[in-house]
């Protein structure tokens, strides 16, 4: 295993104290237990949106929190879904008053301990609402597991969510935006090299020279099917036709097209399969309105890439182009 | 012969050293069809566990304590599952000072529901619960025939290990290995792994403290 | 070799349509020959600073273009500089009346292809200014080598020479500067694996399992030493302490520091060898007043990573801070 | 027998071949000791120079046309070092129709002196210098003796193939090799290389045109 770290068991809090440092001017890192607030509190009476799951992921979660975006981050161990007390101290340490929204990927661990967190804070009687995200087309037969999985489109839900949250919706309004962001957006990732958990110390999986992994999710494990490495344009192909086959996108929908890097993957290579995805759409008639690219919500060093697309709106797109203040992303501000 | 909080103490302690030992074999299997983080995060949990457990003067103390440590530790979906199990197990025993068998199979059959409503996992998923499932019925059916509290651990870890191997061919249909599909076929549950380990370890160390006549 | 491209010999146009695509707003991409401008022309009577040098090194140079920091880049072949027709084409779309200024990195190929540019400018009657970057610490012996290379005190010069040009400053006044935070800034990289140049298809150099090399440029040229692989804090000192020691850095001195990945190595361990960093320098009673963290310039896939220390007065602050509306670099925009 | 601008124009040909096929040789040579690019670059470079040298009527024109070719298209160091090259070896034959024994001389002489005025490298900095520098003496001397142009070309290429192999156990002092320090030895130099094919070309083509009598 190849990685620039001391320790294998600290390798989260380590890299927490180096984001706490190199940002200090936009969060305030807790350790014991592990959670990222803003460095300016919540404005009272505005809705604390917060999420979290396993590291290993970065920039998400804790790369977005700040103005126009997160109230806190939970970052669990590398691939391990945070524990109940983390939540519920970044719960308790943000509630501005007006309730907190969890953004929860679609994990078994991290529904069952942002359940439990939720419990836990209903008992000290801050008001909680829960929305769980679940963008993955990979993930067909959602009667028989457990249920597609969150990934690209929580970069999205957050930002969006966040701003709304920033102009003052209630917990309700927050919610139900969440959910009708879900409903709209749709991602599929693919792999060319696994990444390697830091205290396991091998790669998760194993790929030939020649193989690529598609249908990958975002803590290393495999996906549905092994294929020979192709040409981008096929790969690009083969992310965009079930997302496009899912919602259904259709002729005429304007669109956000979230081009991210599974953590070692280089921009050439991002900005080149962006380049194949926006055609590859503008073919089919659906219009490219909004765009990210880059590594931003990753797999360690996993090299392959995922695409996230969003059908828009009016609301969603100037919600998108709110003025956001985070480590990760900023714009407007 | 019935087990007090100091037994139980020394039977959390022997599974804390059987999830060390075993942590990599457990992570392995993980590795397969999961993400590779089940015994890290079961050794990180068992080792607060360890410390909970020190204090505690009935076995639901214990057994609280070590509910706590887990949900608090361990993360992922094996930390709100064990620690249900193990909040619920408290449950179902406050109050007594020792476990009589019958104390035993009530704490066993209250951990498996509390799996089981947390994760609504079905026989046959390919989780834990084909681990747990048959290792309290075997419980059950053992303490129906009057065996012993030893006699019924045993019953329920031979249960356990075999519900464990059972997994194998399974496609699982319930966790982070349910996203393989068919690829799941062929690999052991990891946490089925882990709960023979347990039902195992608690049979041992019930055999070492009441020995046979 | 495992990338997602189409075909070696077009990568880096099919990058370039990507990020043209993406980046409409603000740039304009051109082809053959390949260069890209400001989609906002310059503001008359500014002057434009221009740099280049090969591909595979993204988000720089291109990723750099726009107010407040390039007025154009030129990307060359993969790890080849730019020949002079793409820097003249450059030059004459952006000058605006007031001189042009290239900030060349000091690669014989570079210096020799931004010279005869500047030859074919002058017979047209530009005036262009060019200051050689060479800031990377790991080449000792000047007089016997090419002399030292430019590295990542490349991205801090665009930006706060971007900024003077932004501000109006003169030709001369711009070029001092460049010469300036050149002579201040300091830079030195390691590598944990190679990168694969996609017309070769194999790795540049071949690495074990438990090696690293240490003192490596930005092209996969290898190092001057390969040592087992070490921790962190090691690594984090055998790049800081030859820094330190060639300014030298000292007591009191105001910096800023940059961790830079080298394309394949995410954040979580960037952030972590940030955090060392900021506590070695913290040590020696050096303060670290900004800072950069991030893939910013790349060698490719490679995994590693180098740090860069620029010492800081009130001006060169002020001029960081200065709003910067790039692709790669977003602030006060 | 001299050379007109057809048999400049059929060696340029032939030396896009070499380099096509030894694309990847070169490549492999400048991955050891710099960064892989070399014969992908020439290669991108001759290739353009192919078509630039169709056209033209006098050996200069020719020249000059590969010039602007490799200039416009190699890039990285050996671009404007090439390009320079058949630059100055240009205006040394200009106006001429034919180049006699003495025109050879002398645009070798103006190509070499090219590189070292623009890359500044000295004999033993393992650069492409160290194959033209000897390649121009062995030229002169051989046309001191009264040599025909296949004969000051064939010693021209000796020395440049010698001058190459004397680059592999020297210390790189200039261009990107010279990063490398000590371990720049024991690797031939791709520029010293791509000139010993260069000149060893010319020599085959000069005696494929002029065949001895
Ligand atoms: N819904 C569920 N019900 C019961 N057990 C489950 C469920 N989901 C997962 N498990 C068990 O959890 C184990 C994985 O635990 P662990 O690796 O610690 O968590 P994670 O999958 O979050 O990484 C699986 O092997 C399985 O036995
Ligand atoms: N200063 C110099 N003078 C003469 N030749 C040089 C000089 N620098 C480099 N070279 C030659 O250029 C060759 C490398 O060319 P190439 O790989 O195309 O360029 P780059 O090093 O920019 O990638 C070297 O092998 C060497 O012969
Ligand atoms: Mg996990
Ligand atoms: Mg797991
Ligand atoms: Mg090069
Ligand atoms: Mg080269």
């Amino acid at each position: 295993m190849k990685k620039i770290i001391n320790n294998p068991e600290t390798v989260v809090q380590d890299s927490l104290r180096g984001f706490a440092a190199a940002h200090a001017d936009l969060v305030e890192v807790h350790f014991d237990p592990d959670y990222v607030v803003r460095a300016q509190p919540l404005p009272p009476g505005t809705v604390a949106v917060v999420s979290g799951g396993g590291s290993g992921h970065e920039p998400l979660h804790a790369g977005f929190v700040g103005t126009g975006m997160l109230a806190a981050a939970c970052p669990g161990a590398v691939f391990t879904s945070p524990t109940p007390d983390q939540i519920h101290a970044a719960t308790m340490a943000v509630n501005a008053g007006a309730g907190v929204l969890y953004l929860v990927k679609n994990y078994t661990g991290d529904v069952l301990n942002f359940e439990t967190a939720a419990e836990l804070a209903a008992a000290e009687g801050v008001e909680v609402a829960s929305v769980v995200i679940d963008d993955d087309v990979a993930v067909q037969d959602s009667l028989y597991t457990a249920g597609r999985r969150g990934v690209g489109g929580t970069v999205l839900i957050e930002k969006i969510v966040g701003a709304a949250a920033e102009r003052g919706d209630d917990l309700a309004a927050c919610a139900e935006l969440a959910r009708r962001v879900n409903s709209q957006v749709r991602s599929m990732g693919m792999a060319l090299t696994s990444c390697v958990v830091p205290h396991v110390g091998r790669p998760t999986f194993e790929l030939g020279d020649d193989e690529m992994e598609i249908g990958i999710g975002i803590h290393g494990e495999p996906g549905r099917e092994r294929l020979p490495v192709e040409a981008a344009d096929q790969i690009v192909a083969r992310l965009l036709e079930p997302i496009l086959a899912d919602l259904p996108f259709t002729e005429g929908d304007r669109t956000l097209l979230f081009v991210n890097g599974m953590g070692g993957t280089p921009l050439i290579e991002l900005y080149l399969a962006y380049g194949i995805a926006e055609r590859f759409l503008a073919e089919r008639g659906i219009q490219v309105h909004r765009r990210l690219v880059g590594n931003y919500i990753t797999s360690l060093e996993m090299q392959g890439m995922s695409i996230t697309l969003l059908r828009l709106d009016d609301e969603l797109i100037s919600l998108w182009d709110a003025p956001v203040h985070t480590p990760a992303l900023r714009w407007g501000v | 012969m019935a087990i007090d909080a100091d037994a139980l103490r020394r039977a959390i302690d022997a599974y804390a050293d059987v999830v060390a030992e075993q942590r990599d074999y457990l992570v392995d299997l993980d590795r397969a069809i999961g993400d590779a983080d089940h015994g890290v995060n079961l050794d990180r949990g068992m080792r607060a566990a360890r410390e909970a457990a020190a204090s505690g003067s009935t076995p639901a103390e214990v057994l609280k304590g070590v509910a706590t440590a887990l949900i608090s530790k361990v993360g992922g979906a094996a930390g709100p599952l064990y620690g249900t199990a193990f909040l619920r197990a408290a449950t179902a025993v406050t109050g007594k000072q020792t476990l009589e068998a019958t104390d035993v199979v009530a704490a066993l059959r209250a951990a498996r529901d509390g799996i089981v409503a947390r994760g609504k996992a079905e026989l046959g998923d390919k989780t834990m619960v084909d681990a747990w499932t048959p290792a309290v019925e075997a419980a059950e059916q053992a303490a129906q025939q009057g065996a012993t509290v030893a006699q019924i651990l045993a019953a329920a870890a031979d249960a356990a290990e075999q519900g464990m191997r059972d997994t194998i061919p399974m496609v699982a249909r319930k966790g982070r290995a349910s996203y393989l599909g068919e690829r799941s076929a062929g690999h052991q549950d990891p946490g089925a792994t882990s709960t023979a380990f347990l039902l195992r370890t608690l049979a041992d160390r019930a055999a070492a403290e009441c020995p046979a006549p």
